[in-house]
């Protein structure tokens, strides 16, 4: 809207975005009415749930923060899960499994950087074609089957700890700290809030804003890579549907999460506490038996709500 | 031709910069003909010219942000390629911009050294103590007192404008082109922006400086060149050459500087009654009058609250409490409401909320006025197109046709356009924020010339100014605001600059 | 008495799954449990349906009767619900792993296989078929698909025309079929992987003003009304209300300490014009078959 | 001179704007495909494939030309799909429980508006970001019809009622007039009207929009009504052509609307595009699709056919933008 003359330093509580006090709400609520919520075990449960969510949703925001989105994420997940299971099936190792993932994934998260950068085709529009080559090639390199008989060593990711923590959380806590330290720390994330903020601005600074792009979303590709590996070990197997829709879970958690479409305005915390109040409302009501129809349209209400909040405080 | 730019010959006989024979040519407009231009070392060069001459144009090739269609650089005597900001940035040209280039999300250290950023021990980071401190030493040297790690976003147009001069100066640049650089500042900004010109002349930068203020033409600038219509007119020095004369040049006719009013002998009946209006964005128990016929200024120092006083009136802030009567019934609600009533916006900020950027000439200039042209509700687009042609001929608006993409359009000729659709509207109440910022002197004489037209025929204005002289010479009478309240009323007689001066000064 | 089967099924739009959940609750109530269901939000969404298993496991239901949304990627699941030592009975699509105290399902490939030869047959063992395949990779559709091809090589005078995807969907069916129909003058025969594709194509065929014999599988209550009608030819019932019913029967008898049947693979009924009245019922007046039932139905 | 607006001079001028081009190229791909799959496919060119594509394409074309006005005011209305699926089952039950066609298309689009107009209600009042909002009506919307339906499916509708959806009229089909009517009326409006005016204007900005007397939230009220009655419109067409409803017929509608929308050159970022352009995007791809069954190409290779076109698309639209320009 309107900039005000008179500069205020931002009120700490104003950048808390709805989603925290709804997720706040929903474990206190959940606390005191699904038995067994609060049990380590179970916690633990929501947060594994929640690992590859984050590591699609954390790229996201960075994407979203562009003025750009990524459609083509789920998609590229399942087409990455499957180049794992496929290669470390044949290879037998885990490590090249993930190497082909990640491979694929910065491939397509390339492509699409390029698509968007290069030739100029909307985000929206390019990640959208981009899903259907991915979804396509999934089905092709899998002629439509499960990919099964995969080495112990996938699978070991989802399930083994480290320290007595699960060795997901570990990786999305890894990754959190990576991404932090990438977009508030780092010359390349200025960039990322220039690259929405105001694209001259970097093309007069001498920057080329079309590089930047094309590594935004080769990171997103990346991830897709990594949650890839995750995905394949949580099923301990390819399948070519297993991601789908997850990218419209991810934008949903970002824009929970405080993020705005507009502007490079992105919050990286609030990504993460929107993934988890994603998880925590759909567990909670799981351990409550809500009727199905009821958690289905729960998920809307939540985002609604939540964004709801946030135009009520940045309007007061 | 070359040598035409040398004209007058300054000190040093060589050039810091020298452009011979720049083309650069738009579909439909030829923005630049054959234009040549030379930068010598530690003078402040004035640039110029009617809207749409082709400033603003010439200082984007010179930077590398366009590129020339023809021409050649020489910097110090030696040819050279400046194919991009990078190859300016080596030369040593720094730009403040007409259009803001700052990132809103970032702090004004970030963005005062967008990719020169300090390094940090860990290959890639930033050095965070140090760029705080690289920023508040910038900040300090043109006087702008304000906390670096502030983020953009938060700051009003003249703060933003001056990180931008900041972020300018900090590049220690030998070439700084400013365009319009006051054209967002108030007196005491420009006073900083002044003195720092001065310091910086004298440390032998060269400055490029463009401004529609024929004040600041004379006190800052040691050479001047005038455009017209994409070519270059004359070089000439301020000593030589009266205001006049001047104008002349750029515009190629006479025309009138004092602005002449036709004051009416006795106001005509009220037209809009603005009693004890509080809004959600500061401002309180405002209190003012607007009769039909007369133009009332609307003054005070930037962030006294004017603009919030506007759009209260208008319907685009919530108002908290208060009344606003207009035309005898109250008023309140969205600007539909009051555009419908007859009282029209001209705001503030003309790219972000003056016009649709990518629509045409003709879309900008008849969206307010759709109900009127057409009753019937069915759009007729031809129909729309000669209204348009007719109002661009009127306002003068410099366009290859009413169906050019109005983003494309020069800084002062989009302002008229945003004039201009409240005109084809036939409203009854024009309230005007900073109407004239950026426009030409031939183009703002017109404007008054309209407007007082427009109030001799029973409509009214209130006009928020930062140039007093103009709401001196223009206004029947003002109010003068202070931390959003009205601090005192002026009549015709008592309407000087002193007095608004005084009036919007806080009390010590 | 009061044990809690946690149900699992694929999704909440398909009626077929509709009539296992029926089934289930049927004979939880006549046997004094009751059951608990967990259905994907997103229909047949994998990642839901492990994270589900790993809340149920949380919660500890007596027993589960558990339908894979995907018959390999599920197996990760089945073992941490045996890990949590919770039995558990497999219905409709058949784990690829995992240890079930019983399996419950109907024989898609046979299932398939005697539709299309009930087909054929009426068609006098040759004509211009067509095939309308459901999801790929689902194994319900790749054993149908499986069954149809191979009662076509059993009829030499059969030819395959196309076998294109309509993903279970009604709609997708339908223009798969009038598309079809604009390459092929004659199509004699349609076999759709399940009764919505089979009814989606049925419409195409009206709207064209052609004929042909189509069947579906699932013994839908749309299905029926068709064959009663005449425009569906036959139906393959897979009967999810029993499937339902035995798979909780099973869940429940093993807590009880009671025998299980470790597998029913019940019977493939070819639902025609003249078998239709007995699955002409409303669920709700449904009755679940009896233990002693249960060894005849299946065909193991 | 307060009225310029009568002041009207210069002589009219004849001109094809930079949409009219861009809707000829956009014409001239599909034209391109269709030369494509005739020399492919012999059954191709018969009048009942053409048909057949048009009857297709329209069930697209319906909800996508409401989204259309959405997205051009910089909006976007993922619970299309949803709204067809929610409509569909409730006019459905109308139909069945009153016996009259009538009551139950009225249901049908009253639903879809009604859905479109609290989504409108989310986008002005509440200030969500249209995305958002109408992801989150998405699954409110599939939590209801889920729960309304239970897991049934509803069908045989009365022969009347279904000819609105597979019957024909002198040799067209009767989906092929509608389209043709709603074509034309979305096209008029978007052009021709006043509203349609300043729907484009608030999509090119929203604030200077505002600023300039036009009744923004009430446009976009109006907007987001339309777009959910179109929708309420197809699951009339849906509900007729199949003669059945289920709960999950919305899922596979969303996505291609959407990329009909966007093929026909209408910006996300609002203010450019026309109701033309997403009849013609619609068409290409209910095209490609009947090419690859006419061809009996594998599924596997549908969606990458489907995403490689819908990129070339939007590329070719974007050079040819260039070109015009
Ligand atoms: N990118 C562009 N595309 C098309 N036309 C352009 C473009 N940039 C400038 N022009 C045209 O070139 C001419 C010169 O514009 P320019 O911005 O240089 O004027 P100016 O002298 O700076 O005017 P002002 O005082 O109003 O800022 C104008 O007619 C303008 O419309
Ligand atoms: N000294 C002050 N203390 C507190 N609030 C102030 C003070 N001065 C101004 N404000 C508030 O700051 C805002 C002023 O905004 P703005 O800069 O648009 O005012 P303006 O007078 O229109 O100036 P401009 O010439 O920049 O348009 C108002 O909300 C006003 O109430
Ligand atoms: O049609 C059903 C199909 O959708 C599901 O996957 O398995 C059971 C089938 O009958
Ligand atoms: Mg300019
Ligand atoms: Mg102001």
């Amino acid at each position: 809207m309107r900039e005000a003359a008179v500069v205020s330093q931002p009120n700490p509580l104003q950048r808390i975005p709805g989603v925290a006090i709804v997720l706040v709400l929903l474990i206190a609520l959940f606390s005191a009415v699904a038995p067994g919520f609060l049990s380590v075990a179970n916690l633990s449960n929501v947060l594994v749930q929640s690992t590859i969510l984050t590591m699609l949703a954390l790229p996201m925001t960075l994407i979203i923060m562009t003025e750009g989105l990524d459609l083509s994420m789920g998609a590229v997940l399942t087409l990455t899960s499957l180049c794992v299971a496929i290669v470390s099936l044949a290879t037998k190792s885990m490590l090249l499994g993930l190497g082909a993932g990640l491979l694929v994934g910065a491939a397509f998260g390339f492509a699409n950087g390029w698509l968007v950068a290069i030739i100029g085709i909307p985000p929206f529009v390019a990640t959208l074609g981009t899903l259907g080559m991915a979804q396509g090639l999934s089905l092709i390199v899998s002629d439509g089957q499960s990919v099964v008989g995969i080495p112990h060593s996938v699978r070991d990711i989802y399930s083994a700890t480290l320290l007595g923590v699960p060795v997901p959380i570990v990786m999305a806590l890894v990754t959190y700290a990576a991404f932090h330290g990438l977009l508030y720390h780092t010359r390349f994330g200025t960039y990322i809030f220039a690259l929405g903020g105001n694209r001259e601005a970097l093309r007069y600074a001498g920057l080329s804003p079309n590089k930047l792009l094309i590594v935004v979303y080769a990171i997103g590709g990346a991830m897709a890579g990594i949650a890839g590996l995750l995905m394949t070990a949580r099923m301990n197997s390819g399948h070519p549907t297993a991601g789908l829709g997850l990218e419209f879970d991810a934008i949903a958690a970002v824009a929970v999460g405080g993020t705005s479409f507009e502007r490079g305005n992105g919050w990286l915390l609030g990504t993460l506490l929107g993934v988890i109040a994603v998880g925590v409302l759909r567990n909670g009501l799981n351990l409550i038996s809500m009727p199905s129809s009821v958690q289905v349209a729960s998920v809307g209400v939540l985002v609604i709500v939540a964004l709801f909040l946030d135009g009520l405080r940045s309007r007061a | 031709m070359s040598s035409a730019a040398l004209a007058i010959e300054p000190a040093s006989p060589t050039p810091l910069l020298e452009l011979r024979g720049i083309s650069k040519e738009f579909p439909g407009v030829k923005a630049l003909d054959d234009v040549s231009f030379a930068v010598f070392p530690g003078e402040v060069h004035m640039l110029l010219g009617e809207n749409g001459a082709g400033k603003s144009s010439l200082m984007k090739v010179l930077c590398g942000a366009y590129r020339a269609d023809a021409g050649e650089f020489y910097h110090e005597g030696n040819k050279v390629a400046i194919s991009s900001t990078a190859d300016a940035q080596k030369l040593g040209i720094a730009v403040i911009f007409q259009e803001f280039s700052l990132v809103p999300h970032l702090d004004i250290a970030q963005n005062i050294f967008l990719g020169r950023e300090p390094k940090g021990r860990i290959p890639g980071t930033i050095d965070r103590r140090k760029i705080l401190a690289d920023a508040r030493r910038v900040l300090g040297t043109i006087g702008f007192d304000i906390d670096p790690s502030t983020t953009v976003d938060k700051l009003g147009v003249a703060q933003q404008q001056m990180v931008e001069i900041a972020k300018a100066i900090s590049q220690n640049a030998r070439i700084l082109v400013m365009d319009e650089p006051t054209a967002a500042l108030s007196d005491r900004e420009t006073e900083l922006l002044f003195a720092l010109i001065a310091r910086l002349k004298a440390d032998g930068v060269s400055i490029v400086y463009i401004s529609h203020r024929m004040a600041e033409v004379f006190a800052l600038g040691d050479r001047i060149t005038v455009m017209r219509d994409g070519r270059r007119i004359d070089g000439v020095r301020p000593a030589d050459v009266t205001p006049d004369q001047l104008v002349r040049m750029m515009v190629g006719r006479n025309v009138d500087m004092t602005y002449p009013r036709n004051f009416a002998d006795k106001p005509g009946e009220l037209l809009l009654e603005v009693k004890g209006l509080s809004s959600s964005t500061g401002i309180s128990d405002i209190n003012i009058e607007v009769r039909r016929g007369e133009i009332v200024g609307l003054c005070g120092l930037v962030g006294s609250g004017r603009s919030e006083v506007a759009r209260a009136i208008f319907g685009a802030d919530a108002v908290t409490s208060g009344e606003i009567i207009f035309d005898g019934k109250a008023i309140s609600g969205e600007p539909d409401l009051a555009a419908r009533r007859g009282i029209a916006l001209i705001p503030e900020s003309r790219k972000s909320e003056g016009l649709a950027l990518l629509r045409s000439v003709s879309d900008n200039l008849v969206v307010s006025a759709l109900k009127k042209l057409f009753p019937s509700g069915l759009f007729d687009q031809r129909s729309a197109q000669r209204t348009s042609d007719s109002l661009i001929r009127q306002l003068r608006i410099a366009t290859p046709s009413a169906r050019q993409t109005v983003g494309l359009l020069s800084g002062g000729n989009q302002q008229k356009v945003v004039i201009g659709k409240w005109l084809a509207a036939g409203s009854k109440l024009f309230i005007f924020d900073e109407p004239t910022r950026g426009i030409d002197i031939g183009a703002k004489s017109e404007i008054f010339a309209l407007i007082d037209r427009l109030v001799a025929e029973g409509a009214a204005a209130l006009m928020i100014s930062s140039e007093q002289v103009e709401i001196c010479h223009v206004c029947d009478r003002a109010y003068v605001m202070r931390e959003g309240r009205i601090a005192g009323h002026l009549t015709r007689s008592e309407l000087t600059e002193e007095n608004i001066v005084r009036l919007g000064m806080h009390h010590a | 008495d009061g044990e809690t089967i946690a149900v699992f099924t694929k999704n909440q739009t398909n009626p077929f799954f509709q009539t296992v959940r029926v089934g289930a609750d049927n004979m939880a109530k006549a046997l004094n449990a009751k059951t608990l269901q967990y259905i994907p939000t997103k229909p047949d969404s994998i990642p839901e349906q492990l994270s589900q298993i790993e809340d149920v496991v949380v919660k500890k239901p007596s027993a589960i009767v558990f339908t894979p949304v995907d018959y390999k990627a599920m197996v990760p699941g089945v073992e941490k619900i045996n890990e949590a030592k919770i039995p558990v009975v497999n219905i409709t699509d058949r784990s690829a792993g995992g240890k079930f105290l019983s399996f419950v399902g109907a024989d898609d490939y046979s299932l398939g296989l005697e539709t299309a030869r009930f087909m054929l047959k009426t068609l006098g063992g040759k004509g211009n078929i067509v095939i309308i395949e459901g999801v790929k990779g689902s194994l319900t559709n790749v054993d149908r698909v499986r069954g149809f091809n191979d009662a076509l090589k059993e009829n030499s005078g059969a030819k395959l025309l196309a076998s294109q995807p309509g993903n279970y969907q009604r709609l997708q069916a339908l223009q798969v079929m009038e598309n079809l129909m604009q390459s092929n003058s004659q199509i004699d025969g349609v076999l759709a992987a399940n009764d919505a594709m089979a009814v989606g194509a049925i419409e195409a065929l009206d709207g064209a003003n052609r004929k042909a014999q189509v069947i579906g599988i699932n013994g839908t209550k749309e299905a029926i009304d068709a064959i009663k009608s005449g425009k569906l030819l036959a139906s393959g019932d897979y009967n999810g209300f029993a499937q339902g019913c035995l798979g909780t029967m099973m869940a429940i008898r093993s807590l009880r300490n009671q025998p299980v049947i470790a597998e029913i693979v019940l019977k493939p009924t070819v639902i025609t014009k003249d078998n239709y009245q007995p699955f002409d019922v409303p669920l709700e007046q449904r009755t679940c078959p009896t233990f002693e039932d249960a060894g005849k139905l299946g065909a193991k | 001179m307060t009225d310029i607006s009568k002041e009207a001079l210069s002589p009219p001028r004849s001109f094809l704007s930079q949409d009219a081009i861009q809707v000829f190229y956009r014409l001239l791909a599909a034209l391109l495909i269709c030369a494509v799959l005739a020399v492919l496919s012999d059954s191709f060119l018969s009048l009942g494939n053409i048909l057949n594509v048009l009857r297709q394409a329209s069930l697209t074309f319906f909800i996508a030309s409401g989204l259309t006005l959405v997205v051009l005011t910089a909006g976007l209305d993922l619970s299309v799909g949803a709204n067809v699926a929610l409509s569909a089952c409730i006019a459905g039950t109308v139909i069945h429980k009153t016996g009259s066609p009538a009551l139950g298309i009225l249901t049908g689009l009253a639903c879809g508006g009604i859905v479109g107009l609290l989504n409108g209600i989310m986008v002005t009042a509440l200030r969500i970001p249209s995305f958002i909002a109408t992801y989150g009506m998405l699954w409110v919307l599939n939590g209801l019809t889920y729960w309304y339906m239970a897991g049934e499916t509803l069908h045989g509708f009365p022969a009347g009622f279904r000819q609105i959806g597979s019957g024909y009229l002198f040799g067209l089909p009767i989906p092929v007039y509608l389209l043709l009517v709603f074509l034309g009326i979305g096209t008029l409006f978007a052009q021709r009207t006043i509203w349609g005016q300043e729907i484009y204007a608030i999509g090119a900005n929203p604030v200077a929009a505002r600023l300039s007397g036009i009744p923004v939230a009430r446009r976009l009220l109006l907007v987001y009504a339309v777009s959910g009655t179109m929708a309420g419109l197809a699951s009339i067409i849906f509900l007729s052509r199949l003669n059945s409803a289920e709960a999950d017929i919305g899922e596979s509608l969303t996505l291609p609307a959407i990329a009909a929308v966007l093929i026909g050159g209408t910006s996300l970022f609002g203010g450019v595009g026309t109701v033309f352009g997403t009849f013609i995007g619609a068409l290409i791809l209910t095209l490609v699709l009947n090419g690859m069954n006419l061809l009996s190409v594998s599924a596997n290779w549908q969606p990458l056919v489907t995403g490689i076109i819908v990129i070339l698309a939007v590329w070719l639209d974007m050079k040819t933008r260039r070109r015009a320009q």
